[in-house]
């Protein structure tokens, strides 16, 4: 069976190379113009544990990883073990294993019921014999999925090179000859039983990118020239990439001595007039929180990414989950006005970031990007002028108001304006000093404890929410507009709910789905209105309490019809097939 | 700052009462931090900084009230978060003249995390901790500067606890210039602020600044009485271990500059930084993209 | 007209003595059986600045600071300003004020509509005269008061000698005098064209205590012997009470560098097997947030009390608020399970406590406590055998399960239980080694990132709030079971909420409420069953954002009937004419 | 502890393999820390302490894993906590045995903020760094122990830090027992967890461990070769002053013990504290409320 959709998935332990091998494949599958996907997953060992990769590639548009692996690249079945949990496989599986494994057919660690058929390679012997050093066994295995499952091969070979551009032209030479051992040996000892085959047609070469370097990308391009943080799993490579491109354009990227510092250094750059973010996950999204109000209270403009992890406390760093919602909604003491805003694929983490860097700067307010490791760490593929057009149209980058002649005269800092938002000075203004508070404090900016200046304060603070939810109010809509059953999910998860819903509709189930991209101010009208031919609504979620579930009970009315939740905790993201089977059942 | 014109203007001479912002203080009848008020305005107009071209950060206490009176840009931010948020200001424009006041609770209790690292960055700031020995603000409970055997509302039986010394903390983790001024001698504390905003890095005066409602006329009397100048007594502040020596002195408390070292401060690290990122070619930023066409 | 129910005003600065009077009244007010409360508030000045209080006495059960003040006792009608918006004066007012302040008639400052009546009284100077220094002018003000009006004057001259008993017998001698005086230039010089008459009948003297010293004492009682803690306003009483009574019973109160030192103290002593608890506010309670975390990974049994203040960020430390109940909802990161658990009146602050310290110990989990300013600093009178026996009969105490013999084979700390509770062992149990762990850990504690074990291990932690709900689901119903009309409130407001409804009814109005005490996990049964045959049900809560709205939006059905926000922000607590007027309304 | 009885029972000649768990570490071949680790084995077996009695406490890091590969209590705690959780447990139960292992990053970045108060309070616990210079879990960003020019994931240009120095640090704001010791030479860092252990007070162990990983086979090599022990430098360590000379030493890198001073331990100031508060007469809990009623 030809199909342009293929799902591979490998494991082994860090000296195979399972990563690499996934990296080569999507850079090849990107360069030839393929869509691809990546996941990789790691075991608790900090070094040399077992490591395993799922990619996907797909002559069509993929929106996720996926669903069960077709394709199982198996170097050990032992390091594989620890991946059971989360590699879904597809029945029949077809499994290509170093032969040097010697579990017995039975032992092997997947489901019984489960059709396999299983084409065993002397992997490490080829890569010794062919190219010297059992470091090629990841070669080994390439030439044969390559060649086992027409893979693109001459991308393989590119990206090969490419990988190793900074070696001796042996390296480069030993690993193409091992992955030409693996093909031939395909060719000459194999007989393919399996009718996976995959096919494309060539295209341009399409940009291949992780969420983090998106998000970190469209920072820079939306004008942030500050930037601190301090190294946390999975947000660090924002961070790291600051710091290697920052410094180029005449930005700054500080390793403060913890996220208190973080955020208070961004505080201190907002405050100086700098447009200014900081990334972080679990426990640093946390200690933020107390600085997260004080930024509010201030009305000072900056963007906090949170790329969450697996909770609570330390949870699973390394992992997945979409349950800091409520943290990033209501995180902090006091009513303290934020805007959440969360990404929905690695192409989106930058127009996120631009759009982030606009609301914190024209409405003075703190943004919190929710996006999640599923996002921040996977590589995904987009076209090449996919990125500065963003899907909402939306790429405006602008730069706060600052108050002019009249305003100075006497300048008040948190002047009562119709839209809450007031011009803001800073340090080198002339005119313009005011101070700033954490403390409640009238127009000019002194503190107060005045009853009726807190009501009018706060009231004012909130205003700006009618205003920015005019402004941007961007959701996805996916599937027909008469569908009876509908599907709201958030960031991360729409790639399954996207891809789960065309399946539904391919299969005939009157069915659709929203996902909103801001968060708070939530798109209210858009959703009610999306909600009005629905009988039934599932609320999809990785978040066992069902926390988008209850907030969005809190204001959406959902009048006579039922409300389902699809809550489950992280770890995994969703599968395409857990939405897909879970809606249907709305029509047996 | 690009943005503004900072530099091009004629100088005026600019007296006390520029600094002077409208607000009263709510400081109680001989508070200490009248005199560190009082010596900083002096301290700024001897300098002649453009009121516009400081920032002055605070956390919260009776001491980070300060900004309030001041006619600069101000921050009255959270407790214990001043050399953060003061390194986040100095960090985004060099150009600032940037200076952090608080307590020493909030500088050496909750803020002591940051201490040693804006110290060892050499942040080109000063820090002025109005040391009370006391929590004032929150009316009276125990600080870490406070001796063994303090009774205050959290320490009904005396404190067991030995107390931190900021001058000896901050030589120790680097802070490059390192001064101890009585808010009771205002020219004193003046030439030091002059001095710790002229220093390029990270400059820190413990102000001594009696707590009249908390720890009684005594406190005032105790400074007044035991504190000399190093002036007097010869002393080298260029000399570390001298330095820790008078700041310990038994003769008892030292005054005036203890320590001093040049040092490139970190806004000058971090252009140097920046040179050496842009050695190579660099991109349009839309150009970056290529990098991930494989 | 003779009433057994007065509310006296009095402002003053700080040199007047205002809130010492204050203090004096309603310790005479206690000790003649009367029931009283007394709010104070202060102005910016940290010390010697303006400050006010209002004092309440009645024969029947109070439940508020009150209404409107009757009577206002002024020193300084500049003073007075600063606390405009907080009194509502009752129309008429009487005034009783020093002849010495010279603001002309017309410049007073109350509201022109207001009518008054004027009682001139040379305070400074009678204290001057008779006792021989004006730090006696709040006396002669209490012998005004208390002949004009017919106070405790017994109760009043024991209160004064309690009050100065470590003075000298002249410094009481010359204050009685004082106070002498003031009644005799009343009964000499002053013809009462007013009304108001305070009607009372000696009772046996009634307990005196505020919020914050009622639920240490209740901590104390419920078997606390470790507290750490870092001064905040308006909790700090709670520490250095602590600080002062748990050395005496072989406990431990800790002043840590800062509350991520504090909880992690706490967390420290709950590992090490003591009832352990922490207590703070605004920006301390953010902080803690992901250490609150970590106790909730850990299954750690710990009491945190945030005495709520005027949020967000520093906001007005002195003043109240309800605004952090989405923070301790959900001011962590990921799904965090935790108790919230709200006190409602002072004597409710020592159930509360001894509640808190029965559930976090009986389930392992961190339990966090709303009070509040108004809570925690106001005085309040109660019987004296109310304290021990809570509202709703539950003041027990216990202490956790440990394992036992078998358990303790091959101990499994975080074992599957029905409850979702298992045996917890501690340092210096033999046998009882484990690791305890803020990252996800199999059922030995151990780390794990397996998908299906955090999966199960969150629907453990989870699983003890059916069993918590079952056994505490206290909630205070007020009016009769038919009504149409209801509000549903939350902590502190339930005074006002009381007395609104005691009054609609007392007018005819078919009006009740529900004040639930535990918050999370909620008496979701009592009620749905309580909103049944409502068709109005109001919220009304002292959050600007509506906090308690949505958040009882996410989970109770309201089905039809009409849901109405009354949220205001706070830094004032609740009028009872506020509440009653505003429901009043849907009977117009 | 009054509900165990600890001490009642005969005891047993405990052996290192007593105080091994089943786990396996996670750490990389070559990693320091497994030195640290054997060495705690035999700390532990030559104190002879029962398993039950002692809690280890650590934060995040590959370092902090350790408590799970020992058969003690263990509280694998967050990032930065290990000095305020185990003086919750120190003063919870004075008898329990603490001990603190975390790395350089979690002490002495996030968890500055608690070394000083710590350390003056002399809460009777050891603490061990295992100081690698580099964030391991995190795969290798700088951490405050690095070096200027140091370059890592975030200083891709050298670090421009003056790094924090632990034991200059730790002698400076109170400690009353510094040590440090080569993770290679596990029978030195074995003698030093024996002293520090047995010393009454804060006492800390600044542990060379390198990371193989991200510092590659070359730090450890750097270390061997520039270490030396202070035995054989006829070193006092109860002079202060000759400890921070030492410790600074332009020789190479001292090991053994630094520093040690004889003071009160944080839980016996507080028994003095609770006999203080003990001598007048102490009133049931119940009658606490006859103070209300006036
Ligand atoms: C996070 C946090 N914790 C506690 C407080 C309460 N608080 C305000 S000021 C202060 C300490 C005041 O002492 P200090 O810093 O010495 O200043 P002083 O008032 O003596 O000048 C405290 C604990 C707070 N505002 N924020
Ligand atoms: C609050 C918080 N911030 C950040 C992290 C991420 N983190 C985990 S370990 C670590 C530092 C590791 O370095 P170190 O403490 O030196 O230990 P090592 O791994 O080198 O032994 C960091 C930053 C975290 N877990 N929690
Ligand atoms: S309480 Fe003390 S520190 Fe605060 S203003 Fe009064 S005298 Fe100054
Ligand atoms: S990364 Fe470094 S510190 Fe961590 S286990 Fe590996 S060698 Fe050790
Ligand atoms: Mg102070
Ligand atoms: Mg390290």
């Amino acid at each position: 069976m030809e199909r342009n959709d293929i799902v591979i998935g490998m494991a082994g332990s860090g000296g195979d190379g399972v990563v690499s091998a996934g990296e080569i494949l999507v850079s090849a599958g990107a360069s030839e113009g393929v869509h691809a996907f990546m996941l990789k997953s790691f075991g608790p060992q900090i070094r040399g544990g077992e490591s395993s990769c799922r990619v996907r590639l797909s002559g069509k548009q993929i929106q996720s990883h996926g669903d069960q692996v077709q394709v199982l690249g198996i170097f050990s079945w032992n390091d594989f073990k620890q991946f059971r949990g989360e590699m879904h496989l597809n029945d029949p599986v077809v499994i290509v294993m170093d032969s040097a494994d010697k579990t017995s057919k039975d032992d092997i660690p997947i489901d019984e019921d489960i059709d396999r058929i299983i084409y065993e390679v002397p992997i490490a012997q080829l890569a010794k014999d062919k190219a010297g050093t059992l470091q090629a066994k990841n070669m080994v295995m390439l030439g044969v999925l390559s060649e086992l499952f027409g893979l693109p091969d001459e991308g393989l070979r590119d990206a090969i090179r490419k990988k190793f551009k900074k070696k001796d032209q042996e390296v480069i030479d030993s690993n193409l000859k091992a992955m030409e051992a693996g093909a031939t040996y395909v060719r000459d000892e194999i007989d393919k039983t399996d009718e996976v085959k995959f096919s494309f047609t060539p295209a341009e070469p399409k940009v291949l990118m992780e969420g983090n370097e998106a998000f970190a990308y469209g920072a820079l391009y939306a004008g942030c020239r500050f930037s601190a943080g301090y190294p946390i799993t999975p947000s660090s490579e924002i961070m790291e990439w600051m710091g290697r491109e920052l410094p180029k354009y005449d930005g700054t990227m500080l390793q403060s001595e913890d996220e208190l510092a973080a955020i208070g250094m961004v505080i201190g750059a907002a405050f100086a007039g700098k447009k200014a973010m900081t990334a972080t996950s679990g426990a640093g999204i946390s200690l933020m929180s107390e600085q997260i109000g004080l930024a509010s209270m201030a009305e000072l403009p900056l963007v906090i990414m949170n790329v969450q992890r697996t909770g609570p406390s330390t949870g699973i760093p390394t992992k997945t989950e979409q349950a800091d919602l409520q943290q990033a909604l209501y995180g902090t003491h006091g009513d303290a006005n934020r805007v959440v805003i969360a990404p929905a694929d690695v192409e989106d983490c930058f127009d996120v970031a631009v759009q982030a860097f606009y609301i914190s700067e024209k409405y003075q307010i703190p943004v919190i990007v929710l996006s999640d490791q599923y996002l921040g760490q996977r590589k995904e593929t987009f076209d090449q002028d996919a990125l500065f057009q963003s899907d909402n149209g939306f790429m405006k980058t602008i730069k706060r108001e600052v108050p002019t002649g009249e305003d100075l005269e006497d300048y008040k800092r948190f002047k009562f304006t119709e839209s809450g938002v007031s011009p803001m000075a800073y340090p080198g203004i002339e005119k313009g000093m005011y101070q700033a508070a954490g403390l409640e404090h009238g127009e000019h900016g002194l503190p107060t404890s005045d009853v009726d200046m807190h009501a009018k304060m706060t009231e004012k603070r909130f205003r700006k929410n009618k205003v920015i939810a005019e402004e941007l109010n961007f959701v996805r809509f996916y599937g027909p507009e008469d569908a009876e059953v509908g599907v709201i999910g958030w960031g991360s998860s729409k790639g399954a709910i996207k891809e789960a819903i065309q399946r539904l509709n391919d299969d005939g189930y009157p069915v659709s789905a929203a996902v909103p991209q801001i968060l708070m101010p939530f798109p209210q009208e858009k959703l009610e209105k999306y909600l009005e031919p629905l009988n039934t609504v599932y609320v999809a979620e990785m978040s066992y309490s069902g926390q988008f579930y209850k907030y969005l009970k809190g204001f959406l009315r959902f009048g006579d019809r039922e409300l389902k939740k699809y809550a489950r905790s992280g770890a995994a993201p969703f599968d395409v097939s857990e939405i897909y089977n879970t809606v249907k059942q709305e029509f047996e | 700052m690009t943005e503004t014109n900072v530099a091009d203007k004629p100088k005026t001479q600019f007296k006390v009462k520029d600094y002077k912002s409208d607000t009263k203080p709510i400081w109680c009848p001989g508070c200490g931090d009248f005199g560190v008020l009082a010596s900083l305005y002096q301290a700024l107009a001897k300098l002649n900084l453009p009121s516009h071209e400081v920032a002055i950060i605070s956390g919260i206490g009776c001491s980070s009230r300060l900004p309030g009176y001041v006619a600069t840009y101000g921050f009255n931010a959270v407790h214990g978060r001043i050399l953060p948020i003061a390194t986040g200001v100095k960090m985004a424009s060099p150009e600032i003249t940037v200076i952090g006041t608080g307590g020493d609770g909030d500088g050496f209790s909750i803020g002591m995390g940051h201490v040693p690292h804006a110290a060892r960055r050499n942040v080109d700031m000063t820090y002025i901790v109005m040391d009370n020995e006391i929590y004032g603000l929150t009316k009276g409970q125990l600080s870490p500067t406070a001796h063994v055997g303090d009774v205050t509302k959290t320490s009904a039986y005396g404190s067991i606890e030995r107390p931190v010394e900021p001058v000896d903390l901050m030589i120790n983790v680097g802070a490059s210039f390192v001064a101890r001024a009585n808010a009771g001698d205002p020219k004193q504390m003046a030439d030091l602020i002059v001095q710790a905003i002229q220093h390029k890095g990270f400059a820190f005066i413990d102000a001594l600044s009696p707590c009249r409602t908390f720890r009684g006329i005594e406190q005032k009397k105790f400074i007044n009485a035991n504190t000399f100048k190093v002036e007097d007594h010869d002393h080298d502040p260029s000399d570390k271990r001298k330095a820790l020596d008078i700041a310990d002195s038994q003769e008892g408390i030292s005054t005036g500059l203890l320590y001093v070292e040049e040092r490139p401060p970190y806004d000058e690290l971090y252009k140097d930084l920046r040179d050496r990122a842009t050695q190579k070619p660099v991109p349009e930023i839309q150009d970056i993209l290529q990098r991930y066409i494989p």
